[in-house]
Formats: structure tokens, sequence, C-alpha cells
């Protein structure tokens, strides 16, 4: 019984039935606990105040951002290669949920950074590459909506996210090239790896888990409704003919 | 008789609805084939798929490679280039230079220096036509060829297929009208392959 | 391929205007620009390489969707897939038409208009340059796009919408070549990254505008 | 814990407030989605037999 068994949608609809009301309190649990604990019982940071809650949001959402779109690429490979219609509707479901993490990540960043620049944007690379990410997620939703007949709708946008990958690192560098950094990142680097005191560690921990719950929790119900939807469209074709 | 191409139990679908199933024929060198059916039937991407420009749903098409030379509704005839240009675009992609038979067959000659644009209908279906001539493809596959062609044209069709036919040529014709093509060619009704069960297999049958 | 890529040549001289028309885009836009941002020669000079670069970039972007929906509408683009030749050829053969139509033209003219814009004496050949090492990246990545959007209704839109966050990297590299060479700071490696990014472009991704064109034909 | 957030107040709390805003508005648009999708599959599925 091999994993891609699941990857049948009507045996996908009942295990993901089962599964999703745990997941949902996982990531209910994670959340409340992180965020209560982050904002309510870590000090002031000693250089940027109380900013520093901020990052309770603000890593979980860059992370998930990234990863959603990596994700999404695994997706497109699957659907390329193996011709699994679940895999190729996770990726349209994984979209919106990316889309809006990668915009918390942007304004969270943008009012994070604005007592240090002292603007509200100052094109710091790391927040410039989350607004190029973001034209992808547009772009590639857009595709989506764009094109009629289910099969190759999923081909093309499987195409276009593995196309948009390539030129998302691309980007990535290039705008850390354009712009070496206005302002070094504060005391925690945004990317994965944290160097953080451990006392804003752990909250950290419990609210990026949190996060990552949340996005499966989004996604498996996206994925369930993309199925009914297509199931719904197939019954209606089938009989009308 | 060696077969220039056979197709067993095809199934034919269009954006996910199964339109033929189980179609099976075969065609010898020097042998025609006449397709009718209702509208709506799919013939059209009947003759996409064993032309190789649509995947079929499944069964499989035996031929040799590239011996295909597709004649869709549209005649992909470029207004602004001369006729003579047209046909020597095709000539240069398919390597034949002589585009003068082609041309003289399809009495396109005196046309041969005014654009494509001023051609009238049936004059830019015959230029269409031309093209099977310089591609020089065993197997000419013919949607409506003799769509907006007057009685002469038809007539100057039939001989162009005859001859084709004669030396080693086949052809599968989709057509409404009459095309007579002397004793080497059969009609076949498509309407008896109409799908009536799902396939198992088409994208849309795993979600049911 | 040298076939379909004469015919889109002689295509674009008959139809399309051929170059014309991007030159003009490119100098009204410039005019624009200048009536825009001010005649303040000093500011517009700073400016210069990145505007033009942007401008170059808009020029290549709105001729794209010409490049395959004529041949899509009048049912050419099925008679080249059954066609001999391999479709990545008939895809960089189109992706050439349009360079040479677009791209090109616009790294000539772009001294002229960068005249107009007060762009420092030694920026000149280093816009040229890299105008004319990154437009056939921005050419192929177009293409991919045109491929993508074929026979959708609102494309052209959609076009500009897929497309511009694949040009990020092309337009920060050329700009930056064309910036550092006006202001004459050393410029090997945005130089080099914009060249090995055009190569990178250009090889691969025809095989990826074929893969969608097949999907799109189906 | 007194909970004293000093002079950067707003930020934090506009941060947070715009956070759980937009994510609610996420959750509300999946959930939405995907009744009226279990809506569309039993609508289909009624007729099947019809």
């Amino acid at each position: 019984m091999s994993l891609w068994e699941y990857a049948n949608p009507v045996k996908f609809l009942n295990l993901s039935g089962r599964v999703l009301p745990w997941v949902a309190l996982l990531s209910a649990i994670c959340l409340v606990v992180g965020l209560i604990w982050g904002f309510f019982f870590t000090p002031d940071d000693y250089r940027m105040g109380s900013t520093v809650k901020i990052i309770y949001i603000h890593v979980p959402a860059a992370l998930m951002a990234i990863n959603a779109w990596f994700m999404m690429l695994v997706a497109s490979l699957i659907w390329l290669i193996r011709r699994h219609h679940v895999s190729a509707l996770a990726a349209k479901a994984a979209a919106p949920v990316g889309l809006v993490m990668t915009l918390i990540a942007l304004i969270t960043g943008a009012i994070w950074g604005q007592p240090m620049w002292g603007t509200w944007w100052a094109w710091d690379p790391r927040l410039t590459s989350f607004l190029i990410l973001f034209q992808f997620y547009i772009g590639y939703l857009a595709l989506w909506k764009a094109i009629e007949n289910p099969d190759s709708a999923a081909d093309l946008t499987s195409i276009l996210c593995i196309v948009g990958s390539v030129f998302a690192v691309l980007s990535r560098y290039a705008v850390n090239f354009w712009n070496q950094g206005l302002h070094q990142g504060a005391s925690l680097s945004l990317d994965k790896e944290k160097n953080v005191a451990n006392e804003f560690y752990h909250p950290l921990l419990f609210s990026i888990a949190g996060f990552v719950f949340l996005f499966l929790v989004l996604v498996l119900i996206g994925t369930r409704s993309e199925i009914r939807i297509r199931r719904a469209s197939v019954i209606v074709a089938r009989k009308i003919r | 008789m060696f077969m220039v191409l056979s197709v067993q139990d095809l199934c034919i679908a269009r954006s996910g609805q199964v339109l033929m199933t189980d179609v099976n024929f075969e065609l010898a060198a020097g042998q025609a084939l006449i397709f009718k059916g209702p509208n709506g039937l799919g013939k059209t991407t009947f003759l996409r798929v064993i032309s190789g420009l649509q995947p079929a749903l499944s069964g499989k098409i035996h031929a040799k490679e590239d011996s295909f030379a597709y004649t869709a509704h549209a005649d992909g005839v470029k207004p602004s280039l001369t006729v003579a240009e047209n046909l020597q675009f095709w000539a240069d992609i398919f390597d034949n230079q002589n585009i003068d038979t082609a041309l003289s067959a399809f009495g396109l000659n005196d046309l041969k220096s005014r654009f494509a644009g001023l051609l009238s209908a049936g004059q830019k279906r015959r230029l269409c036509l031309a093209r099977m001539l310089i591609s020089n493809r065993p197997v000419w596959v013919l949607d409506e060829p003799s769509v907006s062609l007057d009685t002469a044209s038809v007539t100057q069709l039939e001989e162009v297929i005859k001859q084709h036919l004669q030396n080693g040529g086949a052809a599968l014709i989709v057509t409404h009208g009459h095309l007579d093509l002397g004793p080497s060619c059969k009609t076949v009704n498509l309407g008896e392959y109409k799908s009536n069960r799902a396939v198992y297999g088409d994208g849309a049958e795993a979600f049911l | 391929m040298r076939a379909v890529l004469l015919r889109d040549l002689r295509l674009a001289m008959r139809v399309g205007g051929g170059f014309g028309l991007a030159i003009m885009f490119f100098l009204i836009v410039a005019v624009l620009v200048a009536l825009g941002v001010g005649p303040d020669v000093a500011l517009l000079s700073d400016i210069s390489s990145g505007i033009l670069w942007v401008i170059a970039l808009l020029a290549c972007l709105l001729s794209l969707d010409r490049i395959f929906s004529l041949d899509y509408e009048d049912g050419t683009l099925d008679h080249l897939v059954i066609a001999p030749l391999p479709l990545e050829s008939v895809v960089l053969a189109k992706a050439t038409a349009h360079w040479l139509t677009t791209g090109l033209p616009l790294g000539l003219v772009s001294p002229l208009v960068g005249l107009m814009l007060g762009l420092p004496a030694e920026g000149y050949l280093w816009l040229v340059l890299s105008l004319a090492l990154g437009t056939p990246a921005l050419s192929v990545i177009g293409t991919f796009g045109a491929a993508l959007t074929l026979g959708l209704k609102r494309g052209g839109l959609l076009l500009s919408v897929l497309i511009l966050p694949l040009y990020v990297p092309t337009l920060i590299f050329g700009a930056e070549v064309a910036r550092r060479g006006s202001i004459g700071i050393e410029l090997q490696t945005p130089l080099w990254m914009l060249l090995g990014l055009s190569f990178g472009v250009v090889a691969i991704l025809p095989f990826a505008s074929a893969a969608v064109l097949r999907i799109n034909l189906r | 814990m007194t909970l004293e957030l000093g002079k950067y107040t707003s930020f934090v709390l506009s941060a947070y407030v715009i956070t759980i805003v937009l994510l609610a508005l996420l959750i509300i648009y999946v959930l939405w989605r995907n009744a009226k999708s279990k809506a569309l599959l039993q609508d289909a599925e009624l007729h099947k037999d019809a």
C-alpha cells in the first residue's frame, strides 16, 4: 500500500476527512500557545523594544510563504511526472494560502522595519524578494483562473511554477546584489537560521508550528473543495452527453 | 499490400469528453477512406489524433514517423505574403524545392505573385491543398477539403488525389460533399464508433 | 528553422511595421518620462540608464502577444507542429524574430534617446552593450509567456502579469551594468551575471516553451 | 508580567491586528469555498440519477 495510493482523489477525500480535525486542533493549540507566550511573557529586546514581538508572526509567515511555493513546486513535479490529480489540485489550493502568507510577511516586515529604518518601505532586499514572490503567486493564480480545461490548466501552471521557481531564486540573489541591505537585519535574521536568545526562541517554535499546521489545514480543505468541484463537473459533463 | 497506416481500438476524447471508442481500420498504399458522420461527433478531433496533433485517449496508431500531411478547416495562409512566397515557405520547411508542380496542379500559376490576402476563399483553399503536394508525405489527412471549392476545382482536387493514390500515397478524408476517387476508395461511417461508455485512464475518470 | 525566421521577418516588415513600432514606443515613452520628471538634467542623467532599460523592457513586453497569436488563429501553428523540424527550433526562430524586430533596434537607438535624457558620456557604450546582451533573454522569456497565454481571451494582460516577475533578474543585472557604466565604476560582476543569465535562458527556456505549445495545441 | 509595550505599542498591535485580520479572511474564504463545493457536489450527485 504505497503512498501513491492516496493520490486517488476519492481515497484522499476519506483520509483527509479523518485527519483534518486533528490537524486543525493542533494548529489552533500551537498558534495560541506561541502567540500568547510570545506576546505576553517575553521581555523586550534591549535595542528594539517591544517591536521584537512582531517576529512571532513575521518569521513564521515568511517561512510559510517560501515553503508554500516549494510545496507547490514539488506538487507540480509530481503532477507532471506521475499525473496524480490530487497533487495538481493541492498546488492550486496552496497558492492562495502562500499569497496571504507573503502578504503578511510583507506588511509585518514593513511595520517592524519602520522604527529602525524611519520609513515604511526601505527596499530591504529581503522584503523586496517577498514582493517579487508575491507577484509570482499572483501570476500563478491568474493562470489557473484563465484556462478552462482543467487538465491543461494543471499542466501549464505546473510548468509556470517550475520555471517561476528558477527565476524566483535568481531574483532572490539579484535583489541581494542590487541592494546590499540598506540596514543590517535586527539581532534576528529573517532567514531560516534564527540566532536568537532562547527565551524568544521557544515561543517562536510554537508559532512556527502553528503556522505550519494552519497551512496544512487550509491546503487540505482547499484540495478537498477542488476535488469536489472537479468531481461535480465530471458528473455533470458525463450526464448531459 | 504494404500497410501505410493501421489503427487499433482507438479511443478519442475532447476536453474530458469521450467521443469515440474502439476505432479500428487499416489503410494500404494507394487506398483512400472517406469518413462520414453527424456534426459534433468529433471527426476533426479524430483526424487531429491520427495525424499526431493530439494524443489519443488509448489505443495504438501504427504509421511511419512523419508520414502525415494534415489540412484543417483553417487554410494556414499568410495574407501579407504572395502565393509563391507562401508555398516557398512550406517548400523550405519540407525541403522540397519545386513549388511549380504544386502550383500548376491546382491552377495557381497565374496567381503566383498576388498577395494571398486578395485571393477568394476557393483560391485560398487550393493554395492550402497545394501544400499537400509540397510536403510529399505518403498519408494525406484532409478535413473538409472541398469546402468553398467550385465544381471545376473539385474535379481538379479529385484528379490530384487520384494521382497521389496511383503513385503509392494514401488519404483519409472527412467530407460532407461527394468525392469520387475511383475504385480504391471506401466510405466509413464514424457514427458507429460513437462512444457509449466511459474509458478508464481519461483524466476525469479518476474523480468518479 | 531559418525559413521560419526569414518568413517572420518578412511578415514583420510588411505587416507589423517592422522595428519602427518599437523605436517609436521607445522614443515616445522617453519623452513622457522627461516631461513627467521635469527638465532638471542632473536628476534625469542619474536615472537615465535605469529608465532606458525599463522602457526597453516594456517595448519588448508590448509586442509579445503577436508572436504566436497570428499563426495560431490561421492554423499555421498546427502545420508547423507536424512539420519535420522540432518545435523548439520554431520557438527559437520566433524569439529571434521578435528580438530582431524589438530588442536589437532598441539597443541601436538607445544612445539617441540616452542623449535626450542626459546620459553621461561613458554610459553610451555600456547601455548599448547591456541592452544587446539582455534583450535576447527578454525575448525568449517573452516567447515562453506568449506560448502560455496562447488562445486565451484576454491573454495580453495575463501575459504581462506572468512575465514581469520573470523579467526581474534580467532587468536588475542589465540596468546595473548600464548604471555602473554610466558612472564609470567597475562592472564585471553584473556583466557576467547578465551574460550567464541570457545564455542560460536562451539555451533552456525554449524547451519549456515548446512543451507549453504542445499542451496548448492539444 | 504586566503588559507594557513602550513607545512601539502601536506598531506591534497594528502588526498583530493586520495579521489576524488577513488570516481570518483567508480562513473564511477557504471555508466558504469548501461549503460551496459541497453544495455543488450534492447538486450534481442529486441529478446524476434523475
